[in-house]
């Protein structure tokens, strides 16, 4: 990447399949404007999101990760983001803890027809994750010692 | 070459090493560790708690990178080790004698170009043990000394406000000539307090191998002795001893990748353990070596029977280090007396 | 060639060759050097083949040492790396370096009757011994070679060994019955003890699954082979190929360096590590 | 106090009228002052038992080892095992029982109160003992008195007692089959969390300048993962090494695993496994303090998982192994949950 590039957050979103995934089609067809920073990935329910993905996100080079599922009393599996509340706020700690910047990880609840929303979690995350500049604190290392 | 040096001189001479970068045992985190200095060396550590092996055998090595575009053949780089020339201060004669191990084993049959690349630009400058650093030290029982030069470039030992200093190799000389003006010729009374102290570390106990001469024949009788699996009984197969021994070598290769389409990446050497279960495992899932007794069975083996019966010596210099950092108190010293001890 | 021990030669795959189907298949790749020649080996060697990216895996060559424009590799579709084999086109760049290992003593063999026993995949690393003697077909009295598998579907190098009768007498065998199978039915052990080969002046070479070669020494031994007339090929994880990673030994030798080649008079000593 | 011959008689009497098929405890060990794991089975090596504070072991972990053993070999267990446990431990058996990994009649849980000391810490003992090495320690009173070549050595328990130690209010195995020692639930030797508050108390900087430093020192030799009772998964998901493979295991999967991190241990490998482990660990960490005390590059693992471990009692109100039939930290929860951090 050149220096003139200016830098581009790259964001990893994990996106519940009945919700947050069709959220983003919805901003999608409906024509609303927001960054392309983010590469989505459907998951069955946030309920099934490791901390490992996003660990494993970082660690191959995002910027940030955004998980978003169903809002609360929604999940398809009835209890499934209860447990992903749990789960993340346990990781999110877990980051803030080692000197990861808070603002690397956001969670967010947007249903199949908030696309508007969607757009809107997208476009403050990469606008809170611009001023911090490329994450390399969990960034593969390549070169030798 | 045989010198004398003030203590308060060692700065100085490190200094002088210009082209050297200068590596000494610092407590750092609760442990003594290697550390670049450029002064202030202070050689009042017991033994620091990693061996000095990886200056020549880092845990990780890139061997060469590779990038292919799709339809293209794929490109390598070969990586060879740009390192600086490194005077490692402090190593203790087992930690010396595990040099000429390993050299032997990189050097083998054939020559491994990333050992020697590292190797030859290494100095070990050793400090005699006037009194054995750890309670697990055993190193008279494996043919070492706590006033061995083996391995070494230069030895030091302690005489209180001053060091004595013998260069064992040519590159030791050089190193001493770098400062001449530093050292000092001994006297005969230094000479015989040497003597001494020498002949007092030698005297010193030790924790001791009944018959490290007979080990080798001993365990080839012992393979199929029961008592394999009650030594082993609680190995908890992590890989502390063989990390952190001065001879252990055995090591992994795998691709790293950081790109896949176009594919990009780098394939790496890394320290391996045959404690780990998946070691020796074949793609099938057989594994020749399927439990802890197996294991330790086969890291006892290689270093008192099968390296012996390779090179001659036992690939063991008693550091004790195994001994001291096993979490759950599993025992060289105690393994080979056992297995041995009621063997032909 | 590089004095790089673990720098790979580039080699192109020139052939691909369905052998065996199904969840453990196997393929034949023939490579060629991309620049210049590949190494000579002699028979019974391997070489250490990679797939940039996915890893490396030493593989028994499975062409005679005779040959030059190509090396040949029947691989089994078991792991990471045999896998990545399977998914190659033809034209596919893959490394290989080598040989590693020592041989089969062929040149010890002149002037006697030669006993092959293969099983399953285990006829590859004994295949440049069967055709290295059947090219220099004077230099041996009879060459006999049994070979089974679990099925017809499970022969590997058919055409081959059909085409090897005319110097060789060949036995083929398949576990179970089946329909248009007209050959032998039975264990590979069965099938040797069935046709029971003079031991005179003779040397036996197996290779196959640990549990065939079992059965098949115990019934060469009852026929009257002697350890010193039995060969076999031990496999072990590897790494480096060159004695130093510290994984494939048994016992004091590492089998990437003493092996994959032993008498049944070496092997049977060694601890089962293997 | 704890006469050691009371549990040396327990362990000799229920061998040999076989109620159990073996007595997991401690014995001397041959390098010196640290106990080491005995596995007895014969009523005349009871005798070999001792209680000092050395006993650091999580002897859990061979519970995990022996179900795994017999998983091999597709046996059942026939009689139950003996295990010395201290409160800590007793509590990593409740969580491992809390999962189904055995059953509570497969486990006859010796239990020992630490009462108001606890184990000793090498790393603290060093500096007191002027250069000697200590061969012996024993419990006594409030102290701990350590028999070196200079002679006996007095200290008080807290000066050199393990942090986790001195922070833990639970010193009484609840879960036990019989137990020996005061039940001194409730102690207050230290103020718990204190070195994780004081950490908080810094800067995002500050904190990864903390965690870098030691992600970086970390040599993965596994100890931290190899000394848990928790962690008994047969795959270790961030790890290539624990792929269990069998006959029936296929190509493709072995082909197709993924790998979540490479074997070279640099700062980013090292991160995802450290951090994966605590996550792993949340809500099923006793504190044994296993993993910092095998740790040979002094890695503050524990910090991480006492962060998790406050997180949790803090946020969600959870108690790690208090209760056999408790629920699971990331298995359950409450509307009350704090979700303020969601957008």
């Amino acid at each position: 990447m050149s220096e003139q590039q200016a830098y581009e957050p790259k964001v990893v979103a994990f996106l519940c399949k009945w919700c947050s995934s069709a959220g983003s089609d919805l901003a999608g067809v409906s024509r609303i404007q927001y960054p392309p920073n983010a590469t989505p990935i459907t998951i069955p329910c946030t309920g099934a999101m490791s901390p490992m993905y996003i660990l494993s996100a970082f660690n191959k080079g995002a910027d940030g990760v955004l998980v978003s599922g169903c809002h609360i009393g929604d999940c398809h599996y009835i209890e499934g983001n209860y447990l992903a509340r749990r789960k993340m706020h346990l990781t999110m700690e877990l980051l803030k803890f080692i000197g990861v910047e808070p603002d690397r990880f956001r969670m967010s609840w947007v249903s199949a027809a908030e696309g508007a929303k969607f757009a809107r979690v997208v476009t403050d995350f990469i606008n809170d994750l611009e001023p911090l500049g490329p994450q390399d604190k969990l960034k593969k290392v390549v070169a030798n010692d | 070459m045989e010198k004398i040096l003030d203590k308060k001189q060692v700065d100085a001479w490190v200094a002088a090493l210009t082209d050297w970068e200068v590596h000494a045992p610092v407590l750092e985190d609760g442990i003594w560790a290697y550390q670049p200095v450029s002064g202030a060396v202070r050689l009042n550590h017991p033994n620091t708690k990693q061996s000095p092996k990886g200056f020549a055998f880092p845990q990780r090595e890139i061997f060469f990178s590779f990038e292919q575009i799709k339809g293209e053949p794929p490109k390598l780089t070969q990586i060879m080790p740009q390192a600086a020339r490194h005077a490692v201060f402090g190593v203790r004669p087992c930690d010396g004698r595990g040099v000429p191990r390993m050299d032997k084993v990189f050097t083998d049959h054939v020559d491994d170009p990333y050992y020697n690349a590292r190797r030859k630009n290494v100095a070990y400058v050793g400090l005699a043990c006037n009194k054995p650093p750890s309670p697990n030290c055993f190193c008279l029982s494996v043919g070492g000394s706590p006033v061995s030069t083996d391995g070494l470039d230069v030895q030091l030992t302690d005489m209180g406000d001053r060091y004595f200093v013998k260069a064992v190799t040519e590159t030791g000389k050089t190193m001493m000539a770098a400062a001449s003006s530093l050292f000092a010729e001994p006297s005969a009374a230094d000479k015989k307090q040497l003597k001494q102290i020498h002949a007092d570390a030698v005297a010193h106990p030790q924790r001791k191998i009944n018959d490290p001469d007979g080990a080798p024949a001993k365990l080839e009788a012992s393979f199929d002795s029961p008592l394999w699996e009650e030594m082993a009984r609680a190995c908890i197969g992590c890989g502390i001893c063989t990390f952190l021994c001065p001879t252990c070598h055995c090591f992994d290769i795998n691709d790293e990748v950081q790109n896949k389409a176009p594919l990009k990446g780098q394939r790496v050497r890394t320290w391996d353990n045959c404690q780990f279960p998946d070691f020796t495992m074949h793609s099938s899932g057989h594994n020749p070596r399927e439990n802890t007794a197996a294991r330790l069975r086969q890291r006892v083996n290689h270093k008192f029977q099968y390296f012996h019966k390779n090179f001659g010596m036992h690939q063991c210099t008693g550091c004790g280090r195994c001994v001291s950092e096993c979490p759950v108190g599993i025992d060289i010293v105690t393994v080979v007396n056992k297995v041995t001890e009621n063997v032909g | 060639m590089s004095d790089n021990i673990y720098l790979p030669q580039l080699a192109r795959v020139a052939s691909i060759k369905e052998e065996v189907a199904g969840e453990r298949s196997i393929k034949t790749f023939r490579v060629e050097p991309v620049d210049g020649e590949l190494f000579e080996h002699q028979c019974g060697q391997c070489a250490m083949l990679s797939i940039f990216g996915r890893g490396e895996s030493m593989i028994s060559i499975a062409s005679s040492p005779l040959i030059r424009e190509y090396k040949q590799f029947s691989i089994m579709r078991v792991g990471r790396v045999s896998s990545a084999f399977h998914e190659l086109e033809v034209g596919d760049v893959v490394g290989i370096r080598g040989p590693y290992g020592n041989n089969f003593p062929i040149d010890d063999w002149r002037g006697k009757n030669l006993i092959f026993i293969g099983g399953g995949c285990g006829l590859a690393p004994i295949w440049p011994v069967i055709t290295t003697a059947v090219a220099q077909r004077d230099n041996f009295k009879n060459i006999t070679v049994f070979y089974g598998g679990r099925s017809p579907r499970d022969i590997m190098y058919r055409a081959e060994l059909d085409k090897l009768r005319d110097a060789a007498d060949v036995h083929l065998s398949v576990d179970k019955a089946e329909e248009g199978w007209d050959s032998y039915c039975g264990f590979v052990p069965a099938n040797v003890m069935d046709k029971a080969p003079s031991p005179s002046n003779a040397i036996a070479i197996t290779c196959g699954p640990p549990i065939m070669i079992k059965f098949v020494i115990q019934n060469l031994r009852q026929i009257g082979f002697t350890d010193e007339q039995i060969y076999t090929t031990i496999e072990n994880k590897m790494k480096c190929g060159v004695g130093k990673c510290g994984r494939c030994n048994v016992g004091k030798d590492y089998v990437c360096v003493k092996g994959p080649v032993y008498s049944w008079a070496e092997l049977k000593d060694l601890p089962e590590e293997y | 106090m704890i006469n050691i011959q009371d549990i040396r008689d327990t362990a000799k009497d229920m061998l040999a009228k076989g109620e159990v098929r073996a007595v997991i405890g401690y014995r001397r060990g041959s390098r010196g002052m640290p106990a080491e794991p005995a596995f007895i089975t014969n009523p005349e090596q009871a005798e070999e038992l001792v209680w000092d504070p050395t006993c650091f072991h999580n002897l859990s972990l061979y519970l995990v080892e022996d179900r795994k053993f017999l998983a091999h070999l597709n046996k059942t267990s026939d009689a139950p095992i003996a295990i010395i446990a201290k409160g800590c431990d007793a509590r990593s058996i409740v969580v491992l029982l809390q999962e189904h990994y055995f059953k509570r009649e497969d486990v006859y849980i010796i239990g020992v109160s630490c009462e108001g000391t606890g184990v000793v810490d090498e790393r603290k003992l060093a500096p007191h003992l002027n250069g000697f090495q200590a061969t012996k320690a024993v419990f006594d009173g409030d102290d701990f008195v350590f028999t070196t070549a200079e002679g006996e050595k007095r200290l008080p328990a807290r000066e050199v007692m393990a942090d986790r130690c001195l922070e833990c209010r639970n010193p009484f195995p609840k879960e036990n089959n019989v137990v020996f020692g005061e039940d001194r639930t409730g102690r207050e030797l230290a103020e718990p969390f204190a070195a994780l508050a004081r950490f908080e108390a810094q800067g995002t900087g500050e904190r990864w300048d903390f965690w870098s430093h030691h992600f970086d020192r970390c040599i993965r030799c596994f100890a931290c993962r190899s000394v848990c009772p928790m962690c008994y998964c047969d795959e270790c998901v961030v790890d290539s090494i624990t792929f269990p493979v069998t006959p029936a295991t296929t190509a493709e999967e072995k082909a197709n695993r993924i790998r979540w991190i490479e074997r070279s241990a640099t700062r980013s490998e090292n991160i995802t496994y450290l951090m994966t482990r605590a996550m792993h660990l949340a809500g099923r960490c006793t504190d044994c303090g296993e993993c910092e005390r095998a740790c040979p590059v002094n890695v503050p693992i524990r910090l991480l998982n006492n962060k998790m471990e406050r997180e949790a009692r803090e946020k969600f109100g959870f108690e790690p192994g208090a209760s056999v039939g408790g629920p699971s930290l990331v298995a359950s929860f409450l509307d009350s949950d704090p979700g303020d951090f969601i957008r």
